[in-house]
């Protein structure tokens, strides 16, 4: 077994070797392929190794190079970024493998560029995740944006660059724009960048009063994959790019990366104490409460299913950003399951949708009624992530809800509930609603097949599914949704170091 | 014969003109003068005479190449006396060292005689030059001609 | 060492004529659009300045002036005006104001400094009392030649003076590089009236720049 | 010869006597290798002259063996001797870059003279920034600018309005000059003396008129010479017809020589005991930083020439390092000096991939570009690298600069203009974006003049990558740049009598 300390550099390391691979193996697209799951593969243990390293207490970490006087480009593994890596190495590994279904089944053009930005993105992401301060967290941050604009404007049409374009201008705007500042204040108050257990600033008295809001501000719209309205416009413009990329990078790397980057500075950077003392958070708790509503309420509007996909996406992250900015334990590890069980949850709507595209290019949900029952298996698995998204058991994505509604209680938030409660139900209304459709109504164009219920409800002889490889992934991450329900208190006991416990 | 005074009093005064820039040039660490002035006196003395000849006449006397050969050993001149002052262990321009421990500074004066000779070299050439390319735009010059 | 109080003397009478002649001619050329009369009073600006350093004691700098001001530079700039017009083209009107206003500050600056300069000639001056006294008592030990001026020009900033040469040297460079062979239009009588105006008056500004460097 | 005690004035004396030199090899090559050469040497020696500061600390030269202020003085700290390698590497990678480049815009028999002028360049720049003299600055000031002059108005092969170019900034650099020399001569009649660190002494607890008068001629002439918003009318033109290896050249040292010679003025030879500094900084410089850094951005912005582009680019970030200066602090005067360095390796690549893409497309139009990632693939990642660095996008030098910038800022307490300067480089990255965007996204045209673009020769593309090599280099070390930057500035700061 690889060392912990070892294995982050490594895990760094393996996918831009694996970038490289896929380049030099351009002529031969099966074994570019197979470069890209061997490398997924070799990824996704090394990232096992260190989450089990960091379960087990240890801190494992190295220092690449120091730029300027206390500014180190290092690392370290702590239980959040654990998960994290955990999460994108492991989907990654599955969205490769719709990726090549996906991929093949439409003919794309420019699928080794379309790898080897993946293997780069990933390796971004990677970084983000074992980040040691925010100065190494920034420049992952950047190259994750940078890489994947190639993902975004894969078609190359005026649409995709006018997609690419908001895509890249938000993103790098709110990032240089406000987070850069936002990090530079804080090391000039501070004189470091570091992650500290308790919150670096909080370490720092003369950082009390309005610094702290506005400081937060900064971070909090700075990030903007974190999609806190209104720095969210460039999440629905990147659905212009292939459905894999929205699986995985807008459904789980990009936008968990923003996420789970707020989440870090808060209780690193901030330390939940001080915001709690000063209440800093509480303005963005209700943005992000605001937040929540609307794109659910905009979500509810769209026809196109990977639109609606997105906005759901801005509507849940804020989830996360809610519960890191209730500024209690409990909100904080509700934030922090949210990364995980969103994760599933949404990248199998993503690849559900892929696959719907794929065998029978179709993109608006008003196409999609009665398409259930020649497709029985991608609505079953769209049916079981979207119940994890709404929140009901047993699907993991109740656990945050819960975890979520006890922060509001301690922190006293009582209305935070109710808006908790009230997404729910427009949740259900927008995402449940699509399968039910997809079963129960009859297409709208023939109207031939009578509305049946019980034996003859689905016509196996006449299905007309997506190629396998872009079936069994969404079924996988469905059944890991259920999985996770169940796998609950590992995870709560794993992430408790997060919230000063364990 | 056209401006036949012009001819007479150019070809009189010419010798005398070089003559005068030459007593400014070497007179300048006694009296008002040096390289600068020597060297625009001296370059008077062709244009004048490129006034009444014609300047290819002059051309023929000295002609453009030539100049440029000039300008360059000027002001090579200039900074070769600091190069050597250099080598001979001194610093840049440190002209004590041309004739070492004399005590009537011969070295400050073979500098200062060196160096204002430089200048009025590149000067006279550089005026000149400017002159030529003002006055008669050359011809094009094949690459073969150079 | 006493306090020092320029005297009048008749010298001073000199000195406002020659100013006085100054600057009639200064507007006398602003005035004209007859080049060819702009480039004779421009050889006058300069004999009178000379003049004027002369009645200064500044003779080296006279010697120059009359020499490069008075002499070459009105050659070559005849040079340059029979590469363009005869006449100027009335001036462009618009930007006047803004030009005005800056030459009015400039000149306010330069006012405004003179009326806490010493006066001409104050031994006590720091100008006289410090670097340039330091001249005059230790050329004679140093280098032993009559004229400090050239002790100072050649040997003790020798090497302004070979920077000097340099842009002598420079200008000349520049010259071939716009006039010579393969600059496009050597050899060429070419009609371009406006472009070849630029370049003579470009090259004045540069022998002015040559001048004021053999005055120093 | 002592080479250790004659190192000090190699740099200006090996370029200065190369140059006639020049003028005597036959045409074709081998003046381009006698001045690649020449660069390559007078980088070498800069290098060591570094290295002999670092050990040493400062070094007096004394040309001619006069003492100072009797004879001229060079006198070499951290800040000159760092500006020094960086004008001679400058000027080695683009000397090595420009042979093919040259030999297509510029007539064959004019490339003797060229290369000369080229070596009297990088001298007059070279012996600006080493001197220690205020009347030799003055006159290396006029060298490198008249040979700027002729080598602008180069570009009038391939474009006539490069003669209109070079003669408007021959007049707004005479009257910089003028102003310049104006300045001197007043501080002369206060102090009799012309040496920097002389003028120094002798003009502490002075304050007179001709003091003030002094200072504000030799601001405003230094500040024409470096573009100073709004003094760099002249900047825009200047850069787009030059030829491109004079763009590229020009446009990496020679603002930033001018950028060093104001920051010697303030620190070195007023200080802040005089209050007319510190309104200059608050009143003149702060704002005028600022304004620069969002209009010329904004121009830039429309620009559908890439080479204006870039220059107006220049003008904006000069502000930058005006604004740095500005604040006083060691932090701020870092970020200046830092700047100074960085700006010069990205706006170098830049230019120098502007270069290749001239080269083989004859034109610098925005049209020009539409594809080029599948012509030009190498010249086109060369652009993106240093765009990126432009924008300030960690990993690259322009980072650095932004984060010493940024960090000033909020240390100098002026927290708005850390967000302004943030916006500025948003602009940045839109212009850079525009560019990228076409020759990423576009379909290459299949027909017309830009048709048969294909990739630069070798012979260019190793020094440009060579500077986008050391724009990722200096982008991640910082301990030639960044920590000498520190020590430099804070010697400044010493002499100029800071609190902080």
């Amino acid at each position: 077994m690889i060392s912990p300390g070892l294995a982050i550099p490594l895990a760094l390391w393996v996918p831009l070797l694996g970038c490289l691979a896929i380049w030099l193996l351009d002529k031969s697209p099966n074994l570019r392929e197979a470069a890209t799951l061997i490398t997924g593969a070799i990824l996704f243990a090394l990232t096992v190794t260190i989450f089990i390293a960091v379960s087990t207490g240890q801190r494992p970490g190295f220092q690449a190079l120091e730029v300027i006087d206390g500014l180190p480009i290092a690392f370290q593994a702590e239980p959040l970024g654990a998960l994290f890596a955990v999460i994108a190495s492991g989907l990654w590994l599955v969205n490769s493998v719709y990726s090549i279904g996906y991929m093949r089944a439409g003919n794309e053009k420019h699928q080794t560029r379309f790898y080897m930005s993946f293997a780069v993105a990933i390796s971004a992401a990677i970084g983000v995740a074992y980040a040691a301060n925010l100065f190494t967290l920034f420049i992952f941050y950047e190259v994750l944006t940078l890489s994947t604009f190639p993902l975004v404007t894969h078609k190359g049409d005026e649409k995709a660059r006018r997609g690419g374009r908001i895509y890249l201008g938000v993103l790098m705007a709110t990032s240089i724009g406000l987070f850069l500042p936002a990090i530079v204040w804080t090391y000039v108050i501070t004189g470091s960048t570091d992650f500290v257990e308790g919150g670096l600033l909080a370490q720092h008295v003369e950082a009390a009063g309005p610094i702290v809001g506005i400081l937060l501000g900064l971070y909090a719209f700075g990030i903007g994959k974190a999609a806190l309205m209104p720095a969210h416009p460039w999440l629905p413009n990147a659905m212009v790019a292939p459905t894999p990329v929205s699986a995985f990078l807008h459904a789980v790397a990009v936008v968990k990366a923003g996420v789970f980057a707020i989440l870090k500075i808060v209780v690193y950077i901030f330390g939940i104490d001080l915001l709690k003392d000063t209440g800093a958070s509480i303005p963005f708790m209700w943005i992000a409460a605001g937040s929540i509503l609307l794109a659910s309420a905009i979500a509810m509007n769209q026809d196109n299913l990977k639109a609606r996909l997105a906005y759901s996406t801005v509507s849940q992250l804020s989830y996360i950003t809610l519960g890191a900015m209730l500024a209690t334990s409990m909100g904080v590890m509700g934030g922090a399951m949210q990364i995980a069980a969103h994760a599933l949850g949404k990248m199998t709507l993503f690849m559900c949708a892929g696959a719907i595209y794929v065998a029978h290019h179709k993109t608006l949900i008003s196409e999609m009624r009665g398409l259930g029952r020649v497709m029985p298996f991608t609505f079953g698995a769209f049916f079981l992530g979207a119940m994890s998204i709404v929140g009901l058991p047993p699907m993991a994505g109740s656990w945050p809800k819960f975890f979520l509604m006890l922060g509001a209680a301690d922190a006293g938030q009582l209305a935070i509930i109710a808006v908790l409660i009230v997404s729910s139900i427009v949740n259900v209304v927008y995402l449940l609603s699509i399968p039910v459709q997809a079963f129960y109504m009859n297409p709208a164009e023939e109207g031939a097949k009578p509305q049946g219920a019980g034996g003859a409800f689905i016509d196996w002889g006449a299905l007309k599914e997506a190629p396998i490889l872009c079936i069994a992934p969404p079924m996988f991450t469905a059944a890991g949704v259920i999985a996770l329900f169940f796998f609950i208190d590992p995870l709560y006991r794993f992430l408790l170091p997060l919230i000063g416990g364990g | 014969m056209e401006h036949a005074i012009l001819r007479v009093t150019t070809k009189i005064f010419f010798a005398p003109i070089i003559l005068y820039a030459l007593y400014v040039q070497f007179h300048g660490d006694y009296g008002p003068g040096g390289g600068f002035q020597a060297g625009i006196i001296f370059a008077v003395a062709f244009i004048l005479h490129a006034f009444c000849f014609g300047l290819e006449e002059t051309k023929k006397a000295l002609p453009q190449r030539a100049l440029i050969v000039a300008m360059v050993v000027g002001l090579l001149f200039y900074a070769g006396t600091g190069v050597a002052t250099m080598l001979l262990g001194g610093n840049l321009l440190a002209y004590d060292v041309i004739v070492p421990g004399s005590a009537h500074n011969a070295g400050q004066h073979y500098g200062i005689l060196l160096v204002e000779w430089g200048v009025g070299v590149t000067v006279a050439s550089t005026m000149l030059t400017i002159f030529y390319h003002f006055t008669g735009r050359e011809p094009d010059i094949d690459q073969e001609d150079w | 060492m006493s306090d020092f109080t320029a005297h009048i003397s008749p010298i001073v009478l000199l000195d406002v004529s020659l100013l006085t002649m100054l600057i009639i001619v200064a507007f006398a050329m602003l005035r004209s659009r007859h080049l060819f009369a702009v480039v004779m009073l421009s050889g006058i600006f300069s004999l009178l300045s000379a003049a004027f350093f002369v009645s200064l004691d500044a003779v080296d700098v006279a010697f120059t002036e009359a020499a490069v001001g008075a002499g070459i530079s009105t050659v070559l700039m005849l040079g340059g005006m029979l590469l363009t017009a005869r006449r100027e083209k009335p001036a462009a009107k618009g930007r006047a104001p803004v030009a005005l206003a800056v030459v009015l500050a400039t000149g306010a600056a330069l006012i405004y400094a003179t009326t806490d300069m010493p006066a001409f000639g104050d031994p006590n001056s720091p100008a006289n009392s410090y670097v340039g006294q330091l001249y005059v008592e230790k050329t004679p030990n140093d280098i032993a030649v009559p004229n400090i001026v050239t002790a100072v020009l050649a040997s003790y900033r020798g090497f302004d003076t070979l920077g000097e040469v340099m842009v002598i040297f420079t200008a000349g460079i520049a010259v071939i590089l716009l006039l010579g062979a393969g600059s496009g239009r050597g050899g060429r009588k070419v009609a371009d009236r406006a472009v070849s105006g630029q370049e003579g008056s470009g090259h004045d500004s540069s022998d002015h720049e040559t001048s004021d460097k053999g005055g120093k | 010869m002592n080479l250790a005690e004659q190192l000090p004035v190699l740099p200006v004396i090996i370029p200065l006597v190369a140059a006639p030199i020049t003028l005597l090899l036959p045409q074709g090559r081998a003046p381009h290798l006698w001045a690649t050469l020449i660069s390559w040497l007078t980088f070498a020696v800069s290098i060591a002259l570094v290295a002999m500061v670092s050990d040493a600390g400062v070094i007096s030269y004394h040309l001619g063996d006069w003492a100072p202020p009797l004879g001229i003085e060079y006198r070499i700290d951290m800040a000159n001797a760092l500006v020094l390698a960086l004008v001679s590497g400058i000027g080695a990678v683009v000397f090595a870059f420009a042979y093919r480049s040259v030999e297509r815009e510029v007539d064959p028999r004019q490339s003797t003279f060229f290369y000369c002028a080229m070596l009297i360049c990088l001298t007059g720049l070279m012996g600006v920034t080493i001197t220690g003299d205020a009347f030799n600055i003055f006159v290396f000031l006029e060298i490198s600018s008249l040979s700027t002059y002729a080598l602008i108005a180069m570009g009038a092969k391939s474009d006539r309005r490069a003669l209109t170019a070079a003669f408007n900034y021959l007049v707004m650099g005479t009257i910089g000059a003028t102003f310049f020399v104006i300045g001197i001569g007043l501080l002369y009649q206060a102090t009799g003396t012309l040496n920097l660190a002389d003028l120094h002494d002798r003009l502490a607890g002075q304050s007179n008129r001709m003091v003030e008068a002094g200072f504000a001629f030799i601001v405003v002439g230094i500040g024409l010479k470096l573009a100073m918003f709004p003094l760099h009318l002249w900047l825009p033109n200047a850069y787009t017809y030059a030829p491109s290896a004079v763009s590229a050249f020009i446009a990496a040292t020679a603002t930033k020589v001018a950028v060093y010679v104001l920051i010697r003025f303030f620190y070195s030879v007023f200080g802040f005991d005089f209050a007319f500094v510190g309104h200059a900084f608050t009143y003149v410089l702060l704002p005028l930083g600022l304004a620069g850094m969002f209009i010329a951005s904004l121009v830039a912005l429309f620009q559908d020439d890439v080479k204006r582009m870039l220059a107006y680019s220049s003008v904006a970030q000069i502000g930058y390092m005006l604004l740095g200066l500005s604040f006083a602090t060691v932090e701020g005067l870092t970020a200046s000096l830092v700047h100074i360095l960085n700006h010069a390796l990205m706006k170098g690549a830049l230019f120098m991939a502007v270069a290749c893409v001239v080269f083989r497309t004859g034109s610098h139009s925005i049209q020009a570009f539409a594809g080029l990632a599948k012509r030009m693939p190498v010249t086109t990642w060369a652009f993106i690298l240093s765009g990126l660095s432009l924008i300030g996008v960690p990993l690259t030098v322009g980072f650095i600069s932004k984060w010493y910038l940024l960090t000033a800022a909020f240390a100098a307490g002026h927290g708005y203009a850390a967000f302004l300067i943030v916006a500025s480089s948003l602009i940045a990255m839109v212009y850079i974006g525009r560019v990228a965007e076409m020759m990423l996204l576009r379909e290459p045209p299949s027909e017309g003049p830009y048709a048969a673009a294909k990739e630069a020769p070798m012979s260019m593309l190793i020094p440009m990558w060579v500077l986008v090599a050391a724009n990722i280099y200096f982008g991640v070390r910082t301990d030639l740049t960044g920590d000498l930057a520190v020590r430099a500035a804070e010697a400044l700061m010493l002499v100029a009598g800071g609190a902080p």
